[in-house]
């Protein structure tokens, strides 16, 4: 099954964006394609490669990165909002991509599920 | 191509507290353009946003009511507020800057049953 | 004291959890989503009304505006820009915004 | 259809919101802190067990687990992991998050 | 220099969910240091942060909860639990991971008038 | 009187950031010394240059950065909580610096009054 996510809340500040990321994770695990994780609202500031948490902290900004290494997950960050709060390519992690938000109406055209995180 | 899905934008926070209103029309406008089923839904504090007269000068935001009213342009007319949240919030359909359809809260949950993506802000 | 609150009463329980603790004499600042508890026929203006006969009770304007609510004041209640803002803190030794 | 839940309902309206909107037969997934609607003493678990008439319930055990609640899930709820949550999305056709 | 001033903590929200509750104590074991008079106060879903039993292997999270253990080692041990939130939660002082002074929130009211800074995450 | 700020959330996705900025504005009109503004949690991101809003809305970066240059107002940024949002010194707009926890703490000893700006 088709599977795409829509991530709304910032890394660390709400659970949000973990759970975003184990659902994908597990997603993947049975089998399912994760077409696309998309970023909207304090989502987009998962994409920043600036971050650095604590050393016996998880480094949710690299995990994504890896998820996209490792399968064919399309991480977009919108546009908008990510103007908004900073993230531009400069600063953008590897694995992402910023685009408009027509990608996360195409998510939910071309999906079979869409799952939402936020707060 | 050529395939449409329902897509319902479910709205249950108030306006100007947080930018969740703001960047969910943002969304619906976009939405607009692909020929979908579109509607939307204002739930509990959702009905806030489309309170009429709006005036943010002395908070120095940007009204962004204005699009609301414009949604019809862009052929987004099914709006749904919940009857429920108007009345705990001493609020009538005549309040809100825009024709809408008043349902209550169960009959919006039979409407979200026949969706075929709901997103909420 | 000053307790500040700034969610809307229908949504969080911060109101409700402030004006528990509260003790008579202090002062209350509604701002931001917070304002909404203080207009007519929501039904935590009833909760605040009974909290009047304890504390003083001040709406910033600004934030009433943008919500289109100035109409919607509920009696008993005093209205404050940013300025008369500044002045509640000034008065009061401390304050405590109910996050 | 699935709905989900993720705040505490002593805190926030949603879990009262959906399960007024949620029509029978549906399910309900509780995660982050929607949890500990579902643990016994909590005064919303009550309410919870009104819906449980209507709607399967079931909660994210690695959530439950992290906030030291495993041992206080009340009766009637299904507990299920990040592959039982991928699951009940692949079951039903929707899925509402009450944000 | 020599001044004391009187720090509260007002803890009100849930761990893990949201930052707050880490990041506050991020804040308080600082304080600890500037030898200033420093009480923690937790209302409302506050209480949570001390339930005791934390595993938080499967969401893949630090598990912070010895921090609060090792608050008295700072020399922080005014921790205030409000009575009525624990109630409302099925909770007792027993379980939770650190010894609390349990007090009603109007207790709770009263100390707050008696700080010169009340900080709240 | 001697007025710190505390802001607990990051820039247009709450309002609190706003109220903080209209405050110490009315606070420095009224003839108040605003000392210091110290952003924790989410509040970090208010100090990213890279934010670029919509034309026809506020930039509340340029506004804090502004207010340090014509008052003297010392803008912090907590380290701790910058590190784990990916705001660093390559991304800090003018007016801001980075420091420790202690610096609120100090601002609380020092100040008259702490006020509270959050979610």
């Amino acid at each position: 099954m088709k599977i795409s996510i829509l991530v709304n809340e910032g890394p660390y500040t709400h659970e949000a964006s973990d759970s975003a990321y184990l659902f994908a994770r597990a997603a993947l695990a049975k089998g399912h394609e994760v077409s696309r994780v998309f970023f909207y609202h304090d989502g987009v500031n998962n994409a920043t490669r600036l971050t650095e948490p604590p050393q016996d902290d998880r480094h949710i900004v690299d995990r994504w990165s890896k998820l996209a290494e490792e399968h064919p997950v399309d991480l977009v960050v919108c546009v908008a909002a990510a103007l908004r709060r900073g993230i531009k390519d400069e600063n953008l992690a590897p694995g992402f991509r910023i685009s408009g938000l027509g990608q996360l109406i195409e998510a939910g055209i071309k999906a079979d599920r869409l799952v939402t995180f936020g707060d | 191509m050529g395939e449409v899905k329902k897509f319902m934008y479910v709205n249950r926070k108030a306006p100007f507290g947080t930018i969740y209103a703001l960047e969910s029309l943002e969304v619906v406008l976009i939405a607009a353009a692909f020929d979908q089923d579109v509607s939307m839904v204002f739930m509990d504090d959702g009905v806030y946003q489309l309170k009429k007269g709006v005036d943010t000068k002395a908070i120095e935001v940007k009204n962004f009511q204005p699009t609301y009213r414009a949604l019809d342009d862009y052929d987004v007319n099914k709006l749904y507020v919940e009857a429920e949240a108007l009345e705990a919030r001493g609020l009538t359909a005549g309040d809100l800057c825009v024709p809408v359809e008043v349902l209550t809260r169960a009959q919006i949950g039979k409407l979200m049953e026949e969706q075929d993506i709901l997103l909420s802000f | 004291m000053l307790h500040i609150v700034n969610k809307s009463p229908l949504d969080r329980n911060s109101l409700e959890a402030c004006v528990a603790a509260a003790q008579a004499g202090g002062a209350l600042l509604l701002i931001e989503d917070g304002v909404y508890a203080a207009t007519r026929g929501n039904t935590a203006a009833t909760a605040l009304k009974s909290a009047l006969d304890r504390l003083t009770v001040y709406v910033l304007a600004p934030d009433l505006a943008a919500r289109g609510m100035s109409d919607a004041l509920i009696e008993g209640v005093r209205l404050v820009d940013y300025g008369g803002f500044v002045d509640l803190v000034a008065e009061h030794s401390t304050c405590q915004s109910w996050l």
